[in-house]
């Protein structure tokens, strides 16, 4: 049996026995056949020895449960990582950081406690996945939309903690989310906003309560082990439309972003989409490749105008009543048109909600109407896994050019590993900025996941030294992109410290998470 | 129930509706039952029928006829456990918390229903 | 001179000449005539013994000035409290929660450091007041808005940081909800950057929110971590129209699908306007509009004991063929777009038997002056004072008190709790002895939440002030009792409401005191904000009723 | 204080939510439409005066100083401070640094005791000599 880094085997296994005790012998693993399904199955360090892989793993039922399994954790010093459902795949799925660290698994805690459909909210424990959530909605014939991450297996808690986005104009997970129940390392509850008001009518609707809003302290970090969040949901829409946008000119970007800026500022497009270049399906074409090393954007313009492509799309969707979004759509032409010559635009989908089961099945991607799937892994390719670098730029047409320039400059300069130059799609997942996320493929191939390691920690650098920085990482690249967050001699690193041996005195939760070591630990890193 | 009402019935079913999760399984219900309702649950998303379904899909891509895999007659419980206990391609591992020993068992039952004797 | 408490004479004069070397004689305020402009002008305690006041000021014109008088108050120990620009009026002014503290006066830090009209946002200073920033954008011919609270002269810093509220699209008026990256000093004088701030050079800091790793920015709103130096904000993009109409609907029990149908309009993003309740029936809308009721026979009907009969309320209602409920909505964007949320809107409200619908007309903006002056100018984005007519003297208040304080629970988004609330306190006011009102209905600042919103005037009579502050502390625990909690409060009253949220044996005020005692160990910073006290002053400070 | 004041702000302020509502015949003061006030031609003070008190004591409806002291004076002195001869630099520093009435303190560092000099100088130029 695999022991924690820093407890003897004597100890760990007096640890087990009293987890035993607490969670039952059917929820406490520790065989090397049921730790091997903790690893990462996208790690980008698969089969190497520094791969991390737990040494137990422990499910508990209840609030109760945990706060018995921290106290013995405190009492032995054994490091802990929690997860929700582990399905965060692409960002270290269910293994540690820290190699040895025990499981902390709460996918058992999958109780749908509220769901609300006059104030529109739900309140959820951490192993209720989206698609549990959306079944209940849909046995209660509930009028709200869930707004569900690409895979639609992870859950509420988990995706918001680490704060991924979605689809529908509920697309800021943790913005959106009301209220939060959270066992500290010491074993206290606390409830968050109203919640700390017993008896609250009102946890799930006003945000911040009474005193410091702390729950931002619990995302991205290892403060404290989340147990119930509360989520404001979408009341259902009449209506869908979306219309996109097409630029002739490699230029016209300026124009369109300021335009798209106006109107997502405004709350006129309230949902997520992405800028694309049409060119991109003949990326590979020698002519592309060659007037992009040395012609000018002229050349690039008629070599487009060549190929009868235009040079930039997006499309926009919009969410309302019909004839609202109809008039959205209509506004949204005259801004393009007035702002851009040659703009062109497309009717795209249209729907009236709420869709029948036989429209859903039909539908390559229903992700956008609130319904959970995995129809992402369809499109994304067929290597065995994906790691996302995704670096937050402005919302500019200056910094979508800059972007693609000084990424694809990486690969040039180290070779991409599947050959071809890859292109960083440019999302709006957040309300004011864009993030580029590209898919690097997860192999189970030593060589190709080192060459990606590798072109993947040049990207890093190469972004902070442009001013962009990652909002999120696979577990492996934390302490790389930690340290980018630099500013005054890291000081918000430091600060993130302080807080940490304040709340954990005793440096069991989660360590390594978003470069946070506890005191003990932090000596040994340096 | 004779086999090919079982199988008519289960055609139906499918193509019927791709929401077609009856609920988490109860303790009457019969291991085929919960095995169904399992599958349902945590196979359906990627196995199911219909458009967007990422292993239906890889399958058919691979030649595999009939790629939904309720509708195989050829599928074994070691298989069945090793891909779900170990991953295969884009499929992860799932661990006992999300699927338990009992539940896969339940799961391998359904899978093997037509299988011929 | 006053000493702050638990100084000695010589380490304070000391250290006020530490001060004075570091931002100058001019701007450290010792005198008694100085250190009184620093009296909270509305202070529940106005002219008690028990009245929190500052044993001196001191104004910093900059961050390194800010990190010197921290750390030297670090040295010596010195309790000092910091205010943007102090006119947190009704919440506490510029006067500290401990009395006796150094007030650190942000107000001379007033830079706007960028207005960015594409992006549609700003990066400000603390002293920065609503007025200036306006006022700025109007000079530029920038073409955004500010969202503005009621009274213009406080500043985005400050409201934002105690979670006040304005007027525009919901994701603009919560102020706090609005803001983009901090900088902040803490208490051992470090500066840290929030959000992607904390990447050098970074290009997003007021477009991405959250940076990497734990998002700490809450830690700094109603709180005493650290002191916020800079604050960004998002503003909203100038409106192409607006549009406006009211519905009324006829029943006393119409009120509560009247709520559910506002709340699904809202939630969808149809109405982006503030929503305001009113009733025509109770001469109930905006304040200041609103005279006592005239017609005896409807004040008796509203002070039945057991509350007013709906039956006996839509009989009066229909003999006098007035309409019990209102619901004005308003729409920001593209003309058509305004109207057809506006027809979407009166579809459904129409489900309501009897509703009937005003048109408030629709306009291209900006409005021309002869228009503007009809409309409230907060909800255009233009700052004013024009609040403050309602408590001054006037016609019809012809010896006005001295100013106000809010008692502001949040109830939740129904029907059934607005009555309820009236219910209650009609019942606690009159057992307290206080002016019973005729029927109040919650204002809409925040998304999926109601403010019931209680002015209690503040007179120079420490009598009067005295029974009203054992009032609204009666009024605290009564509406906790049903499950509602004040969003913010001044500061003589912020221990009393911290104890209200008490869940699992006060664990979140515990909470609060790990952190303090971490960030703040010599605790220095605004002791006692939001009943948040330092580890040695903690025993003889913390106020607990259970 | 007597009680009858208390209930009649009570009555007022009681239901005294920061609501405000369009839409009917409501009259507000765009006093603060304007950008930057210049000085050219103007008294010394006047730019003072504009930047830190005419948002309630300048001209139009629903300015609250203005409409105090209409409802103080009724007409026995000029409801606009501009428009007063009787004021003295004494009475305007005392009420800046004390407050009067919901009129709340205003700091050294909100208005510098130059500034206040010349706004004392602006509201005394027409006092008689």
């Amino acid at each position: 049996m695999k022991v924690p880094p820093g407890l003897s085997a004597k100890d760990f296994s007096d640890v087990v026995k009293q987890w035993t005790e607490i969670v039952g012998k059917e929820w406490i693993f520790t065989s090397d056949e049921d730790v091997e399904m903790y690893r990462d199955y996208y790690s980008p360090l698969w089969h190497e020895d520094n791969d991390p892989v737990p040494s137990a793993a422990v499910a508990p039922d209840g609030v109760e449960q945990i706060q018995a399994v921290l106290k013995v954790a405190n009492e032995y010093k054994v490091p802990l990582w929690t997860i929700s459902t582990g399905k965060n795949l692409g960002y270290g799925g269910s293994a540690p950081l820290l190699s040895g660290s025990a499981v902390l698994d709460l996918k058992r805690m999958n109780r749908v406690l509220e769901v609300n459909d006059k104030n529109h909210y739900a309140l959820v424990e951490p192993g209720v996945s989206y698609f549990d959530l959306y079944r209940y909605i849909r046995q209660h014939n509930l009028k709200v939309w869930l707004d569900p991450p690409d895979p639609g297996w992870g859950s509420p808690v988990g995706n918001s903690l680490d704060r991924g986005g979605g689809y529908t104009p509920m697309r800021d997970h943790f913005d959106n989310h009301c209220g939060m129940e959270v066992v500290l390392a010491n074993g206290e509850v606390i409830r968050t906003g109203m919640g700390a008001l017993p008896g609250s009518k009102t946890w799930q609707q006003y945000k911040y309560g009474f005193g410091p809003y702390i729950d931002g302290m619990f995302s991205q970090s290892n403060f404290g082990v989340v147990t119930k969040m509360g989520f404001w949901l979408l009341p259902e829409p009449e209506a869908y439309l979306s219309g996109t946008v097409t630029v002739p000119k490699h230029d016209d970007i300026y124009k369109m972003v300021e335009v798209f800026a106006y109107l997502v500022d405004s709350s006129i497009v309230q949902a997520t989409t992405l800028i694309t270049s049409p060119l991109w399906y003949v990326r590979n074409d020698p002519e592309l490749t060659g007037i992009r090393e040395h012609g000018t954007t002229q050349d690039l313009d008629a070599y487009a105008a060549r190929k009868g492509a235009a040079y930039w799309s997006v499309s926009l969707p919009f969410y309302g009543p019909a004839k609202v979004v109809a008039a959205q759509w209509e506004f949204a032409k005259e801004k393009f048109s007035a702002a851009i010559p040659g703009a062109k635009f497309l009717d795209g989908a249209s729907y009236r909600f709420p869709l029948s089961d036989e429209q859903v099945a039909k539908m390559a991607d229903t992700v956008p109407f609130g319904i959970p799937s995995l129809s992402i892994f369809s499109m994304i390719g067929k290597n065995i896994g994906h790691l996302g670098f995704s670096p937050i730029i402005p919302m500019t047409g200056e910094a979508v050019l800059e972007s693609q320039r000084v990424f694809t400059q990486v690969y040039r300069d180290l070779g991409s590993p599947e050959g071809e130059a890859a292109s960083f799609p440019v999302f709006s997942f957040f309300a004011r900025a864009f993030v580029n996320i590209y898919l690097f493929p997860i192999e189970h191939d030593v060589e190709k996941n080192r060459k990606t390691r590798e072109i993947y920690r040049r990207l890093i650098k190469e972004s902070a030294a442009r001013g962009w920085g990652e909002y999120r990482t696979h577990t492996t690249f934390m302490k790389d992109i930690a340290e980018t967050y630099s500013f005054n001699n890291h000081s918000l690193l430091r600060f993130h410290e302080m807080i940490k041996d304040a709340v954990d005195p005793n440096g069991i939760l989660s360590p390594g998470k978003s470069g946070i070591w506890p005191k003990r630990m932090r000596t040994a890193k340096a | 129930m004779n086999m090919k009402k079982a199988a008519v019935l289960l055609i139906l079913m499918l193509t019927a509706a791709t929401f077609a999760w009856a609920g988490p399984p109860q303790e009457k219900d019969s291991q085929l039952e919960r095995g169904h309702k399992v599958y349902d649950k945590w196979c359906f998303p990627c196995h199911g029928t219909g458009v967007g379904k990422p292993g239906t899909d890889a399958l058919k891509a691979r030649g595999q006829n009939p790629a939904v895999l309720e509708e195989r007659t050829d599928l074994t419980a070691a298989l069945i456990n090793t891909v779900v206990r170990h991953g295969v391609g884009f499929m992860p591992v799932f661990r006992k918390t999300e699927i338990s020993d009992a539940e896969l068992d339940a799961i391998d039952a359904y899978l093997m229903r037509n299988n011929k004797k | 001179m006053k000493v702050p408490p638990g100084v000695s004479t010589s380490d304070f004069s000391e250290a006020l000449r530490q001060f004075e070397e570091v931002v100058g004689k001019e701007w450290v305020f010792t005198s008694d005539e100085d250190v009184a402009m620093y009296r909270d002008a509305y202070s529940p305690f106005y002219g008690e013994a028990d009245e929190l006041v500052a044993s001196a000021a001191v104004a910093p014109d900059g961050v390194e000035q800010v990190q010197k008088i921290v750390r030297i108050a670090n040295q010596y120990k010195i309790p000092i409290y910091t205010i943007s620009t102090g006119k947190n009026l009704g919440y506490g002014g510029s006067a500290p929660c401990y009395s006796g503290s150094v007030v650190l006066d942000l107000k001379r830090m007033n830079r706007i450091l960028e207005v960015n009209e594409k992006n549609a946002y700003c990066l400000v200073e603390p002293g920065v007041s609503y007025f200036d920033l306006y006022r700025y954008i109007q000079e530029k011919g920038i073409r955004l808005w500010v969202d503005v609270p009621d009274p213009g002269w406080g500043s985005p810093v400050g409201n934002a940081l105690d979670r006040g509220g304005g007027y525009l699209l919901p994701q603009f008026r919560n102020h706090f909800d609005s803001h983009c990256g901090m900088e902040v000093v803490l208490a051992n004088g470090e500066i840290l950057r929030t959000g992607m701030g904390a990447l050098p050079g970074a290009k997003t800091w007021q477009e991405y929110k959250s940076g990497f790793g734990p998002w700490i920015d809450g830690v700094f709103s109603q709180s005493n971590f650290g002191v916020v130096t800079k604050m960004g904000f998002w503003m909203c993009p100038a409106p192409d129209s607006y549009q406006v109409g009211t519905v009324t609907v006829p029943k006393y029990n119409d009120l509560t699908q009247l709520i559910d149908i506002l709340g699904y309009l809202e939630n969808t993003g149809c109405t982006n306007g503030m929503p305001f309740l009113g009733s025509p029936m109770l001469a109930r809308g905006p304040i200041g509009e609103q005279g006592p009721l005239a017609d005896p026979e409807l004040t008796a009907l509203l002070n039945d004991e057991n509350g007013p009969v709906p039956e006996e309320m839509d009989a009066y209602a229909e003999k006098k063929g007035v309409h019990q409920w209102s619901c004005t909505v308003s729409f920001y964007g593209g003309p058509q777009a305004n109207a057809g949320n506006w027809e979407f809107a009166k579809e459904k409200f129409s489900a309501i038997p009897g509703a009937k619908f005003t048109d408030g007309g629709a306009y291209k903006l900006p409005l021309t002056p002869e228009v503007q002056a009809k409309f409230n100018l907060p909800q255009f984005g233009i700052p004013s004072l024009q609040m403050f007519s309602i408590g001054a003297r006037s016609a019809i208040n012809p010896t006005p008190g001295e100013g106000h304080i809010w008692f502001s629970p949040i109830i939740p988004r129904t029907g059934e709790a607005v009555f309820e609330a009236n219910r209650v306190f009609r019942q606690a006011a009159k057992e307290l002895g206080l002016p019973v009102p005729p029927f109040s209905l919650p204002t809409c600042y925040w998304e999926r939440a109601f403010i019931f919103l209680f002015g209690f005037p503040i007179t120079h009579d420490p009598e009067t002030n005295k029974k009203n502050r054992k009032a609204f502390q009666q009024l605290v625990k009564i509406a906790a009792e049903h499950g509602w909690g004040e969003y913010r409060t001044a500061p003589a009253h912020q221990a009393a409401v911290m104890d209200t949220y008490s869940f699992n044996n006060h664990a979140l005020l515990r909470f609060h005191e790990t952190l303090k005692d971490a960030v703040d160990p010599n605790g220095i910073l605004s002791a006692g904000r939001y009943g948040i006290w330092p580890k040695h002053l903690r025993d003889s400070h913390t106020w607990r009723s259970s | 204080m007597n009680a009858r004041v208390v209930i009649i702000i009570g009555a007022v302020l009681l239901s005294f939510g920061a609501q405000r509502c369009n839409g009917q015949e409501v009259s507000r003061s765009s006093a603060w439409t304007r950008t930057t006030i210049s000085g050219q031609g103007q008294p010394k003070g006047y730019v003072q005066f504009e930047n830190y008190c005419s948002m309630c004591h300048g001209p139009g409806p629903g300015q609250p100083g203005t409409m105090a002291l209409q409802a103080k004076y009724k007409g026995a002195e000029p409801a606009l401070l501009a428009d007063r001869t009787d004021l003295n630099g004494a009475v305007i520093k005392a009420y800046v640094r004390n407050g009067i009435s919901i009129m709340p303190i205003f700091r050294k560092t909100e208005i510098s005791d130059a500034n206040l000099d010349l706004i004392a100088e602006y509201l005394t130029r027409n006092n008689k000599k």
